[in-house]
């Protein structure tokens, strides 16, 4: 069954080729068609597969052709399916798919209609192979290809500056987080020899026997790729701004599917990363202060999608808290709810801008769910999820990688606090986010107001399913610790389990980390409710209380101000100053060079009198030299 | 057998060679230039003459006749292009033929 | 097979071609001649390629006595390393002629005589198994160059072409006092005077004599790459040439130096290469991120492409002399790559140069809105620049980085990732400040570029992606010769070369 | 007084005369006196020809110089009729510096013919030989036209090709084809105007023009 899983990524890469090349004189707006049957192909293959492959999971490989040779190193391109990436796969086509309907709606007028419609596949493809790879340099391969799927999207409007600077940031921070990758992966090959992730694996144990600091170092540098790519502090700055892009295209990279390839790959190296306990604690801890942090600022935003995007930061930071913990499995299933109730947010959001005439600030908008009933309620269903409210997807997932936090014990009740705080803000944003869109008086302009509309079926279509998704995605975790997910994905983690971070819980725990949980999310949205729809306290009391607090969350805590002027402005300082060294001085000096050869020769232009007499009489000094040479050395 | 020795000849030869060289290196008419040409050449042949009595070889005589020949060559182009420069710049005076100069 | 001298045809069919366009009068007659001839030895090479047997050493050898008083011989032939290089050679110089069919109106005989004869020379530079017939070559090539420049070049050609000749003159002066040597001491030795460079490879040398004679070289070789500080030539040249010329230039004259590191350098001189690696390690990672710091700055699309090559050569020398298989590989392959790349990406300039008159990066901006065609393939391009995985640029510099983890020292591979990130913010600026934003009013009425343009680019774009995706294709062919050079290496005692 | 002593004296004269007339040469200013001088030289280099029993050079000396080749430079004085003292520095400003290279080159002459010459191995035309040829101008031309006619016959060419190209130098140029009758009267009067200032203003730094 497997020697079918090359249709997987190859149905999208066909409809991006054929996008490619006759979307803009010829396809027009049936590249939108294209795409979907590409896609919808690849969900079709990928259940096939995982239903054929309920029972026995076992990792498989194809192997497609030799990349290259050269002494040592030997790489094959190949495909990978085990139960991890069947997961994976089901997730990142299945919310393709959503996004990929939904677009023709969104996109019906835009210009750009089939420059859309072949970035998209293009990104599923990547994607797809990102997760099928089977050594790390396809990974590394498709890790920066689905980068530049986000590069070409985030400016997908290139006319605005805003969006073409976003990207371009968006691409740079990746390559910063891809360096530490690379490092990581030609380490990898310094020491074990291979890429294969078989074969890493095999010899991990090793290898942390005779040099545990090199794994460390590995794990570590390849978690700074994950950390680029998944946002997570200090390199999350480009996911605000990457939200120029096209809401769909939010949706599918910035939320569900991209942004937890980090995820993916430090869950797909457990065997690697248990190995090495002080790697574990930098995920956790990395991801536990990224959670909360980014959860603050979200607080402060005014924009809906960038509310969305720092939440998403904050839900992978706990996903990556969860992974440092050794709850693998905890994380690959938040990361799985995620995808369907974050990428129905911003779905939902994008039918809100689509239906308000491209309104984002959320100050200018209220009272909308009268005029948008499936966009509201699909997307209370999503914040409810989000919030962590039983028993919607959400609440499983996050609940469950609170209670291992607490499990690991030691610095885990740090972690569970962070985390706990985390859920307890996210609650709050999400209701803050709510009750200003859809709720309350409308603080639009009457002409405006009049005009907002529900999306079109093709639009709200999708936010129904992934609403079911949303909401039902959660029982495949259910009961804790024994869902279908944990069986499944039993063998692929079973490294954790080995190395002793698997923690039973009792029944009764199990039920207290719930019962707080949904009291956490419950307070939130009680404060919510109360600031921003009873008005008691008014949000601008509350705000000019927190004072320089919350002038730090609306400007992010000046990070991005940070960045662009030490870091960017940094560099360009050594770039003017290296550029003028380059003028002035290097070629100042071939140049001085030449200045001096010339100079010599104007000097010894002067001796050519062009007189005869003069010539003669050198040529006699000449001789009269040259013999008395001979006669006082020679003779 | 040579009388006197044969280093008289070449002290003459060599005499009559520096005188001709500085003319060469002195006089700015050019006419007077090429006679010191002249002065040279003899002073090669007395050499020439010398060397052939002393070793017996006619080679050096045979070269003398070369040697005139050259010079009659010389003073025949010679003479040509002085009178050739002297139409086209009125003079011949050394010091204003100065087309090498750098 | 045999009887046919194949490399001879490839390398002298553009010279005929050269001598039939003089006596042509119409500019389509000229043009299809051109075209036929480096078409037809562009053919041939890839003859070569198909019948070539990777790992079989020097093939398709001709050997003719030229002057056998002195030992020299008309000595032709190739391996893995020098045929890739020939194919580069015939494929870049085949679709600068389709391109100057679009875009060179003026003295257009006298244009395509001295792209012909250059080809000719820069062949043979890769083809010649004699040195004098490899010297011979060598300075061929700069005639037309400096003709090229110099003629159809920009305003301040005469100061670029000067500079560029007189630089790489004075290096290839002291490789030709090097060679001497090397004959003269080889001689004295062995009691065989020859300039035969398979013979005198296989010889040994005193440690003293390898210092000096690789010091003469590697002059000789860094001038052109270009390594830093001998890099200056390269900017102006690349700004006042004109387009075919810049691509000529980028895409195979810089490739002639790293081409001498493997093929000479290193055999020849393996314990004063060891010497000198460090340094030159250190030389390289600071042209890979010094290249990039300055390409960072420039105002001139050609100078910023010009510094960016002086970035990703910077990966070449790194690879070449990390002494492992990996970055030997890895080199030939950025080369290659970059010839490809940089080649595509002068010719993007220059079809922007023909249009708008500008080359100011500054004075540019929203161009994609009218040019969908060239916007994206510019940006194919400039991604393919920046190494991104899957196409060819990433390939070279990836496998370089391999070689250069197993140095002793890991920290030249760490800092010459670094690069990388550099590469990515020019390339991407560069691509924001020309193609993106809005559009200015004095470029609202250009048009796109020509199908046969479009063409030339995608043959380059179709050969960086199979490059990319499978790059063993063409490792294969030389990674044999490769790892003989290693070997070689090995035997020759140099402590810090890593078979892996 | 012994022949030696005799044939001593003799050449005493004649190596001193010759010297004299030679200074003299480059002295006089006059440049037909300097020729006289000249023929002075040549005479008197006959006579030591003649100690040396060259007597054919002797004669040909005479012949040649004193009757074509001096000849030829008073011819060329009258033809420009230079024969007048010119009223210009006859001497340049490096001549007594080039005296004093000329002295030291001389020394460095005399040094090296006094002292180190070792005669090379006796050749075969001993005066035996030579009188047994019937004497000196048998002998060399048993020598010029046996063993050394190839190089005899070269000479005659380089003579011819001397004869032609002095003719083609010294030749006048045509002027020009056209009448001055032919040319309308502007271009006559600009021809005539170049003229007069190529010859008056620009004489003495043309040669520096041309030169930069």
């Amino acid at each position: 069954m497997a020697d079918v899983a090359w249709l997987i990524p190859l149905l999208p890469f066909v409809a991006f080729a054929i996008n490619g090349v006759f979307g803009r004189k010829y396809l027009k707006k049936h590249t939108g068609l294209i795409a979907n049957a590409g896609v919808l192909g690849a969900l079709v293959v990928s259940v096939a597969l995982f239903i054929a492959q309920l029972d026995h999971a076992e990792p498989q490989s194809v192997t497609l052709w030799t990349w290259a040779v050269s002494g040592d190193f030997a790489l094959d391109i190949a495909l990978r399916v085990d139960a991890l990436t069947l997961v994976m796969l089901l997730v990142v086509t299945s919310v393709s798919f959503m996004v990929h309907v939904y677009s023709i709606g969104y996109m019906e007028h835009d210009p750009g209609f089939w420059r859309f419609f072949t970035y998209l596949p293009l990104f599923v493809f990547a994607m797809i192979m990102l997760v099928m790879a089977n050594n790390l340099l396809v990974l590394f391969v498709f890790w920066e290809a689905v980068g530049l799927c986000s590069y070409l999207l985030i400016g997908f409007w290139f006319e605005r500056q805003s969006a073409s600077a976003a990207a371009v940031k968006a691409f740079l921070t990746n390559r910063i987080g891809d360096v530490g990758f690379l490092i990581g992966l030609l380490l990898a090959w310094y020491v074990f020899g291979t890429l294969d992730y078989d074969e890493i694996f095999a010899q991990a144990p090793a290898v942390a026997a005779a040099t545990p600091g090199m794994l460390t170092i590995i794990c570590l540098l390849l978690f700074v790729g994950a950390m680029g790519k998944s946002a997570q502090f200090p390199l999350h700055v480009w996911l605000p701004d990457a939200m120029e892009g096209p809401t769909p295209v939010s949706a599918l990279i910035h939320a569900a599917t991209m942004v937890t390839a980090g995820v993916y790959m430090v869950a797909r190296f457990n065997p690697l990363y248990v190995l090495s306990s002080n790697a574990m604690a930098v995920v956790a801890i990395v991801g536990a202060f990224t959670a909360l942090f980014a959860a603050t600022i979200g607080l402060a935003q005014n924009d809906i999608k960038r509310v969305l995007a720092y939440s998403t930061v904050s839900q992978l930071g706990l996903m990556f808290m969860a992974l440092g913990v050794g709850a693998f499995t905890a994380a690959i299933f938040h990361l799985a709810t995620h995808a369907f109730f974050k990428g129905l947010l911003f779905l939902g959001s994008g039918s809100v801008i689509h239906g308000t005439n491209e309104e984002q600030d959320m100050q200018r908008m209220g009272g909308l769910f009268g005029k948008m009933p499936v966009t509201g309620s699909t997307y209370i269903i999503g914040g409810l999820a989000l919030s962590g409210i039983i028993p919607l997807a959400g609440f499983w997932s996050k609940d469950e990688l609170l209670g291992a936090t607490l499990l690991a014990g030691g610095m885990g009740y740090l972690l569970y606090a962070l985390g706990a705080s985390a859920s307890f803000l996210t609650a709050i944003y999400t209701f803050r986010m709510i009750f200003l869109t859809f709720f309350g008086k409308t603080r639009m302009e009457t002409g405006r107001f009049s005009h907002v509309h529900e999306s079109p079926r093709v639009m709200t279509i999708p936010l129904i399913v992934l609403a079911v998704g949303a909401a039902l995605a959660g029982f495949v975790g259910v009961p804790p610790e024994h869902g279908l997910i944990h069986d499944y994905l039993h063998d692929t983690f079973i490294a954790a389990e080995l190395a002793g971070l698997v923690h039973k819980p009792s029944t009764a725990f199990v039920l207290g980390v719930m019962a707080v949980s949904t009291l956490i999310a419950l307070v939130g949205i009680l404060i919510a409710y109360s600031i921003f729809m009873r008005k008691s306290p008014a949000p601008e009391t509350v705000a000019g209380r927190a004072g320089p607090l919350h002038t730090l969350l609306v400007n992010k805590y000046f990070l991005d101000d940070f960045y662009d002027t030490v870091l960017a402005g940094g560099t360009r300082g050594v770039g003017w100053l290296f550029a003028w060294f380059d003028l002035n001085i290097v070629d100042g000096l071939v140049n001085l060079i030449g200045l001096i050869v010339s100079g010599v020769g104007g000097g010894l232009r002067r001796m050519q009198t062009g007189r005869l007499e003069n010539y003669a009489f050198s040529v006699v000094l000449g001789t009269a030299l040259v013999l008395a040479f001979y006669i006082i050395m020679v003779r | 057998m040579i009388i006197p020795a044969l280093e008289y000849y070449l002290v003459l030869g060599a005499a009559l060679f520096i005188i001709g060289l500085l003319g060469v290196l002195v006089r700015r008419n050019l006419l007077i230039v090429f006679m010191s040409i002249e002065l040279i050449l003899l002073g090669a042949n007395v050499t020439f003459v010398g060397f052939a009595v002393a070793l017996d070889n006619m080679l050096g005589q045979a070269f003398v006749i070369f040697s005139l020949t050259v010079a009659a060559a010389e003073a025949a182009v010679g003479l040509a292009i002085i009178v050739a420069l002297s139409r086209h710049r009125d003079t011949l005076n050394v010091d204003e033929i100065n087309t090498l100069k750098g | 097979m045999e009887s046919i001298p194949i490399l001879s045809l490839i390398l002298w069919l553009p010279l005929v071609a050269a001598v039939v366009v003089l006596f042509l009068p119409e500019r389509r007659a000229m043009f299809a001649v051109s075209l036929a001839g480096t078409l037809l030895s562009l053919v041939l090479s890839v003859v070569v390629w198909v019948s070539f047997e990777s790992g079989a050493g020097m093939q398709f050898r001709e050997t003719f006595d030229w002057l056998p008083a002195l030992g020299i011989q008309y000595a032709l032939g190739v391996d893995g390393i020098s045929l890739l290089m020939v194919l580069l050679n015939t494929f870049l110089f085949f679709l600068c002629i389709v391109y100057a069919w679009a875009s060179v109106h003026e003295r257009v005989k006298e244009y395509l005589f001295t792209m012909l004869i250059l080809e000719v020379g820069i062949t043979g530079v890769f083809l010649a198994l004699d040195f004098v017939l490899f010297y011979v070559f060598w300075e061929v090539m700069l005639i037309p160059m400096y003709v090229l420049i110099g003629v159809w070049g920009g305003e301040r050609r005469v100061y670029a072409t000067v500079k560029f000749v007189l630089y790489t003159l004075f290096g290839s002066l002291l490789m030709l006092v090097a060679i001497l040597a090397l004959y003269f001491v080889h001689g004295n030795t062995t009691g065989v005077y020859t300039f035969d460079i398979l013979e005198l490879t296989q010889g040994t040398y005193g440690e003293r004599f390898q210092l000096w004679a690789f010091l003469a070289f590697f002059l000789a070789f860094a001038i052109k790459v270009p390594m830093i500080p001998f890099h200056t030539w390269l900017p102006d040249a690349h700004v006042e040439a004109p387009t075919t010329g810049s691509v000529i230039l980028a895409g195979i004259l810089l490739k002639m130096g790293g081409y001498g590191f493997i093929r000479f350098s290193l055999p020849l001189f393996p314990d004063a290469s060891e010497l000198a690696q460090t340094a030159i390690l250190v030389l390289s990672v600071i042209a890979i991120l010094y290249g990039a710091l300055v390409a960072l700055m420039q105002t001139d699309l050609k100078k910023l492409i010009a510094y960016s090559s002086v970035s990703h050569m910077g990966f070449v020398t790194l690879g070449i002399f990390s002494f492992t298989q990996q970055g030997l590989d890895g080199a030939i392959m950025q080369m290659f790559s970059h010839g490809l790349v940089t080649g595509a990406l002068f010719l993007c300039v220059g079809q922007l140069y023909e249009r708008t008159h500008d080359r100011l990066i500054a004075n540019l901006g929203g161009l994609a809105h009218r040019w969908p065609v060239y916007a994206t393939l510019l940006l194919f391009f400039s991604l393919a620049s920046i190494g991104l995985p899957g196409l060819s640029g990433f390939v070279g510099e990836f496998m370089v980085l391999l070689g250069a983890f197993m140095t002793g020292t890991r920290i030249f591979g760490v800092l010459a990732v670094l690069g990388i990130i550099l590469s990515a913010a020019y390339m991407l600026w560069m691509y924001w400040r020309v193609m993106l934003g809005t559009l200015k009013d004095a470029h609202s009425r250009l048009e796109d570029i020509t199908r046969l343009e479009t063409a030339v680019l995608v043959a380059l774009a179709v050969v960086v992606v199979w490059a990319g995706v499978q790059p063993q294709i063409f490792v294969e062919l030389f990674s044999a010769d490769t790892s003989g050079i290693m070997q070689g290496l090995a035997e020759s005692g140099v402590s810090s070369a890593v078979i892996r | 007084m012994t022949s030696e002593t005799l044939l001593t004296l003799i050449f005493a004269y004649f190596a001193l005369a010759s010297v004299v007339f030679a200074v003299l040469v480059i002295m006089l200013r006059n440049p037909v006196q300097c020729a006289l001088s000249l023929v002075g030289v040549v005479f008197h280099l006959a006579g030591i020809f003649i100690l040396l029993r060259a007597e054919f050079l002797a004669a040909a000396h005479i012949i040649i110089y004193a009757g074509a080749i001096i000849v030829l430079f008073l011819f060329t004085m009258m033809l420009l009729n230079i024969g007048a003292v010119e009223r210009v520095r006859q001497f340049h400003v490096q001549a007594p510096l080039a005296i004093v290279i000329g002295a030291i080159l001389f020394l460095e002459f005399i040094v090296l013919t006094g002292a180190t010459i070792t005669i090379g191995a006796q050749g075969p035309h001993s005066p035996a030989w030579v009188a047994g040829q019937g004497g000196n101008v048998q002998a060399l031309g048993q020598v010029l036209f046996r063993d050394y006619l190839l190089p005899f016959e070269v000479a005659s060419v380089l003579l011819t090709a001397a004869v032609v190209g002095a003719i083609v130098l010294a030749r006048q140029r045509p002027r020009r084809p056209r009448s001055s009758s032919e040319m309308g009267v502007a271009e006559w009067m600009a021809e005539r105007y170049e003229k007069a200032n190529v010859r008056s203003s620009n004489r003495p730094n043309s040669a520096e023009e041309i030169g930069d």
